[in-house]
């Protein structure tokens, strides 16, 4: 169970658990809450929905990816969905690797293959209305239906 | 039959979380006219699909029993 | 208190604690664990030693150029001393920033600054003897007296 | 009096904690020189030094009442 969608509030130190290993020297986590400002706009509160059968399967794919580009990775990752109100976290990556960079790197890696391929979305809730949030507004389409595969680790 | 589940906006616009539609044999593009047809659906174009939790492409063709489900950009983390 | 030298295990969560606030969007943490092989060399176990009022001084300074590079920036750091054993926590940093690219590049810098200018050292445990660890073997050696300022941002 | 800090392989080496030593008016490097014939101490030339807890260049000149500590290549985190 290294990747769940959670209903509940996230308890970050029992995400780390799952990575904890003899041969790290390093673990990385991600903790994603929820920011009150952006761009000048004051957010109330977010929903987060998710496909939630697909999105454990596409969080176990990024697993996968990271543990084929990153020799003696262990990863985990659960993601809330619900409603969620400022500093609450929507998200925690926890990756152990043997050494440093690769921890840093791949739980990167993870959290914009997230915003790629995982079928999760959020509503944001304003004073003066609320949204279903795309992809930067809808500014990527995708022309063959599905999400080109993308090397993030330049 | 299939199974054709909505999310997000695309969910708001269709007004139903899920309908059934007799969808085998035809491809992903050709469902994708017909649901914006039924029920009134935009943005189709820049959702992405799945067939079956699989990320699938617009020149797929579906199987009688597939579960379809329209994918709008997403926006988790 | 967000820069600690502590004689007891560390809590995961309450370095974290220390870093919540309404304009983050991003939380990282690093967190150092004692790696069993290393170079294919079995470690027992580590003593960590510290000049300890210098050492809290340093880990503030960090703190202070992380704040002057990443806007908006909260770091909180606690570096563990004494015997650790295998997967054992030695440190904990963790960087709260709005966007999470800062979140994840600030959190490197300060491990990088932790391992070129706070006043502590290990002391390796193994099967057949033990050593003080130096900057790679001291490889390094500071003809200055002192160490130079890096830019690691690149 | 000045006090004198070795850390790690330094503290091995020199057999003390600390030292008590007149420094007043010297530079680093001529206490480094001090120390290493006094003690024994050796690769006084690859440690970093720290007057009153602040890093100090080799030609910095020490105070009266200045605690100084040599400080080997850290290998914390």
């Amino acid at each position: 169970m290294n990747y769940e969608i959670a209903k509940e509030p996230i308890n970050v130190q029992s995400v780390i658990d799952k990575v904890v290993q003899r041969d790290a020297g390093a673990i990385t986590t991600f903790i994603g809450t929820v920011r009150e400002m952006t761009k000048g706009k004051k957010t109330l509160y977010l929903i987060y929905d998710a496909y939630e059968p697909m999105a454990v399967k596409k969080l176990e794919q990024i697993g996968t990816e990271i543990q084929e580009r990153w020799n003696g990775a262990q990863v985990a990752i659960t993601h809330r969905v619900g409603r969620l109100d400022i500093t609450d976290i929507a998200v925690v990556i926890a990756v152990s690797t043997p050494h440093r960079n690769d921890a840093y790197e791949a739980n990167r890696y993870a959290i914009e293959r997230i915003k790629e391929i995982v079928p999760i979305w959020k509503k944001e809730h304003w004073e003066d209305g609320q949204e279903w949030i795309g992809n930067q507004l809808e500014t990527v389409p995708y022309p063959t239906g599905k999400p080109e595969e993308k090397d993030l680790n330049e | 039959m299939n199974k054709v589940l909505f999310f997000a906006h695309l969910r708001d616009e269709a007004g139903h979380e899920s309908v059934e539609i007799e969808a085998a044999g035809k491809t992903v593009a050709e469902l994708k006219q017909i649901i914006a047809e039924k029920y009134g659906v935009q943005k189709l174009d820049t959702s992405m699909t799945a067939i079956n939790e699989e990320f699938s492409s617009n020149d797929e063709v579906i199987n009688e029993g597939d579960t379809v489900a329209f994918i709008p950009p997403v926006s988790g983390g």
